[in-house]
């Protein structure tokens, strides 16, 4: 229970920075948190009260906790870091183009937007 | 504080406190194994010869997830790459002589640690996803150290191969055995360093694949892309 | 309670506290640094949970390569958040 | 049988080795051998969809690839109908398309990551299309998205970089959402399986959790599929980045999140009811939205770009109601969809100084805004006329007429702009016309559906797979 709890304290944190804050980097440190705490949501959702980990030990039988969300958060950390990655590489070049990661003033020097866009090329 | 901010952590609270109350009311925490989780922890030694089943998990039950995350990994260096391209750095600026050597002795250890922990991937906790990152690691540690250019053309090679070598032992098994990633190899005795078959083969190659993968993408953020 | 249950307690109020901090400063450095921490204590918490191969994954990627790929594009983009 | 060659996972197979060989095409030939490589590796892939298809027409219920050997629900396996891999076909066709003309395009470099990103994007969808299980969906998913942000950040322009960030950064909270649904239904169910999961549920029926979980999907799958409140990515995205990515956005990424809700919404939650009216109206709702937005746009691809939103929201619609006639209205939307705009975005690449299209490519454009606004020869005609019907029959009114209305204000923009649009004399790069006109003449033959007497079997055969016995 307190796992659950921590876990998506985690992932609402996350939530909380990419709904409130404007620096791009800040968002995808809040995104990153809030992957660490999925990936423990998960974890949680496997575990079994008195189990040991999913490892065959010589001569010992005890009961193990549930390998399938382990094996799932394995991959979902490698995504993580994947698109984290990708994504912190996309802000490199939106710092090149507009000279800062702040999202409300890339937005003003974005002018025109929907309405003035006519050019047709 | 702002509205905007009062707003949002009061959305905050109730999305924790609705979706924690939902979980704890139906899938309460330390709760007995499911239907899959029993099946594999009663079957797993005897179907796949390996004694981790997570690694029985990751590599040959749910084998195509991790093809498919490799695949992922793969993504984030091309996409790295095309929006960060690699230009040659000529300058080669020498590190403390402290660092230098306190790396040249790291670095092998490091790479040792690595490899053990890869190749026992399948009797002990570890594997290739870890050894690679373990690996990638090693190489930052040189990067950062700015001692030495990294030739990330060989990263790209090795990269090739050993996701080659992945995919190809799939498609064999269709033919083997009528089935992607079907484990047409003797899997020997449980608990032995040589055996399972097709997976300690398959998790090495994801090794050697991970750990390439994250050393470019890595080295590619550090100083990939032309500066204006 | 035992002494171990009483640490994770801990740790996991720690870590929640971490990330508001992280959440509030605006000072990116010690944000990235933060959740760097953050994945560190995650994984000590996945080795409780008795998953060590996840733990070790998370250590690895989580704490190590994400946080050096974090401090590279705070490298490249500048430290301070502003406003 | 002979048919059993015809096994997904030999493509998947071999388009993995083929791109992670790249960097050693690259080196043995350049970018040419790396272009050359692809093509061929598109048109086996096409050929090889259909024969798949061909081989999903023997299957009602669609057929069952086992991966690794194991059985379900223990390994994964993929779940082969034939809407998917119809759909699957039209991607590795578009694909084709895209590379052909990316060959006319010198600024995209490095020109191998690039082709290699092409393919990626092809293979994560066709992934999507035809996988059976819930994890692996998921994968799939970040696939096709991690795909998605390279080619869409691939120009290194302002517009783009600008584009880009949007985008990658709505896909990531959507993959944290998907993540923690797969939790609650993992946790409830204990299973990962399309098939079994569905089966599971029915003995316990949708719980509080269950609800959470759709919702969480629903935002999940909401980012690429284009759903309103999280589509507003996309005019961006579509505005900047090259046309044929676009043309693969259209026919791959979109319509595969699209698919992925079909699956989850219709195959394993099996359409709750409780839930039925909000998402009809998030649907309609982006419709709207949509061609609102369009009729005042000054830009073309802009304009282009809500349309598209339109079309995704009435196939969201579509798909949710989840009756017989309503998936097949959102069939042959999804068809008209790749059909129509794929080309007119095409030709948006290449229009001329003074705003008109070049004149290698009139019938094309004309087929396109046809398609575009579903008039009667073109499949779209006949998915609105099913989507209509499903909507009376299950007595949504209100939701049929405003469909109704906004479909005039759709068919006002898209005259004007075919009128702005056409007569021009300007002349087009003959590879650059060739995507285009080969894209018309697939749309040109799907007319003379309707005709063969076996269209409506098949069509027939697209939707059993997803039909709840219990919704009619």
């Amino acid at each position: 229970m307190m796992f659950y709890i921590a876990a998506l304290s985690l992932i609402g944190v996350g939530l909380y920075i990419v709904l409130t804050k404007k620096n791009l980097v800040k968002v995808l440190i809040g995104i990153s948190i809030a992957d660490s705490g999925v990936n423990l949501l998960l974890i949680s959702v496997g575990y079994k009260n008195g189990g040991t980990a999913p490892i065959l030990v010589k001569g010992l039988n005890k009961p193990m906790v549930d390998p399938v969300p382990q094996a799932l958060v394995l991959t979902a950390i490698v995504i993580g870091v994947a698109t984290l990655a990708l994504a912190m590489a996309v802000v490199i070049d939106v710092k090149r183009h507009f000279g800062t990661v702040e999202l409300d003033k890339i937005i003003k020097m974005m002018r025109g937007g929907d309405k003035g866009d006519t050019e047709n090329i | 504080m702002r509205l905007k901010h009062i707003l949002a952590w009061t959305f905050v609270i109730l999305f924790v406190a609705v979706v924690a109350y939902s979980f704890s009311a139906e899938v309460p925490f330390g709760h007995d194994l499911t239907k899959l989780a029993k099946y594999y922890v009663d079957n797993t030694a005897r179907e796949t010869g390996i004694p981790n089943f997570v690694t029985a998990i990751v590599v040959s039950y749910r084998g195509f997830d991790t093809l498919g995350e490799v695949t992922v990994l793969l993504l984030a260096t091309l996409g790295v790459i095309g929006i960060l391209p690699w230009e040659k750095h000529e300058k080669v600026k020498k590190a403390h002589p402290v660092l230098l050597w306190g790396i040249r002795i790291v670095f092998p250890i490091i790479l040792l640690v690595g490899a053990y922990i890869v190749i026992h991937g399948h009797l002990t906790p570890g594997g290739g996803f870890q050894a690679g990152a373990v690996v990638a690691s090693a190489f930052l540690l040189y990067l950062v150290s700015l001692s030495v250019h990294l030739d990330l053309d060989n990263f790209a090679y090795t990269e090739a191969i050993a996701g080659t070598g992945f995919a190809l032992i799939g498609v064999a098994g269709i033919f083997a055995g009528g089935a992607f990633l079907y484990n047409f190899m003797p899997k020997g005795n449980l608990f032995d360093l040589f055996s399972g078959g097709i997976i300690p083969i398959v998790y090495i190659l994801i090794g050697l694949k991970v750990s390439s993968e994250l050393t470019e993408v890595v080295s590619h953020m550090m100083k990939g892309g032309a500066e204006q | 309670m035992t002494v171990v249950s009483f640490l994770i307690y801990v740790l996991m109020a720690l870590m929640v506290i971490m990330a508001i901090i992280a959440a509030e400063t605006k000072n990116l450095l010690s944000a990235a640094i933060f959740s760097g921490f953050i994945s560190l204590v995650v994984s000590m918490l996945f080795v409780y949970l008795q998953a060590p191969d996840v733990a070790m994954a998370e250590a690895a990627i989580g704490a190590a390569l994400s946080l050096a790929i974090i401090l590279f594009a705070i490298k490249r983009t500048g430290e301070v958040e502003e406003k | 049988m002979t048919l059993k060659i015809f096994d997904p996972m030999l493509m998947i197979g071999i388009s993995l080795a083929v791109v992670f060989l790249m960097p050693i095409w690259k080196t043995l030939g350049g970018k040419k051998l790396a272009w050359l490589v692809s093509v061929l590796l598109y048109a086996f892939n096409t050929l090889f969809m259909i024969g798949v298809s061909y081989r999903a027409l023997l299957y009602p219920e669609g057929f069952v690839v086992k991966i690794g050997g194991f059985n379900p629900p223990f390994g994964i396996v993929l779940h082969v109908t034939l809407w998917g891999s119809i759909l699957a076909t039209f991607v590795w066709f578009v694909a084709f398309l895209s590379i052909l003309y990316a060959s006319t395009r010198y600024d995209a470099e490095p020109a191998d990551v690039y082709y290699a990103l092409l393919t990626l994007i092809a293979l994560g969808s066709s992934g999507m299309f035809l996988t059976g299980d819930i994890f692996n969906l998921f994968v799939f998913t970040e696939i096709t998205a991690l795909a998605a942000f390279g080619l869409s950040g691939f120009m290194k322009k302002k517009g783009t970089s600008f584009a880009t960030i949007k985008y990658v950064i709505m896909a990531e909270v959507a993959s944290a959402f998907l993540l923690v649904a797969i939790a609650l239904l993992y946790g409830k169910l204990g299973t990962l399986n399309m098939i079994d999961a569905a089966a599971t549920l029915k003995g316990i029926g949708m719980t509080g959790a269950m609800v959470l979980s759709v919702l969480f999907f629903l935002i999940g799958y909401g980012v690429e599929a284009e759903i309103f409140p999280l589509n507003l990515w996309a005019p961006d995205v579509y505005r900047y980045v090259p046309e044929e990515v676009i043309a693969l956005f259209i026919s791959g990424s979109s319509k595969a999140a699209a698919f992925a809700w079909l699956r989850m919404w219709v195959m394993v939650f099996g359409v709750p009811q409780k839930l039925l009216d909000t998402m009809l109206w998030i649907g309609v709702i982006t419709f709207i939205f949509a061609e609102t937005m369009a009729y005042s746009q000054k830009n073309f691809r802009r304009a282009l770009g809500y349309a598209s939103l339109g079309q995704a929201g009435l196939v969201f619609t579509a798909i949710s109601l989840g009756t017989d006639l309503s998936l097949k209205a959102a069939f042959l939307l999804m068809l008209n969809h790749i059909l129509s705009e794929a080309v007119l975005f095409y030709i948006a690449g290449n229009l001329s100084e003074d705003g008109t299209a070049p004149i290698g490519v009139k019938l094309p454009l004309i087929f396109g805004f046809l398609g575009a606004v579903s008039m009667p020869p073109f499949i779209g005609f006949w998915g609105k006329i099913f989507l209509f019907m499903a909507l009376a029959k299950t007595g949504h009114i209100a939701m049929f007429v405003l469909i109704a209305l906004f479909s005039i204000v759709e068919v006002a923009y898209m005259y004007r702009w075919f009128v702005k649009l056409y007569g021009g004399t300007s002349q087009m790069d003959l590879t650059r016309s060739l995507s285009p006109v080969l894209l018309t003449l697939v749309s040109f033959i799907m007319w003379f559906m309707p005709l063969v007497p076996q269209a409506v079997n098949i069509l027939d055969m697209v939707v059993k797979p997803f039909l709840q016995k219990g919704v009619m």
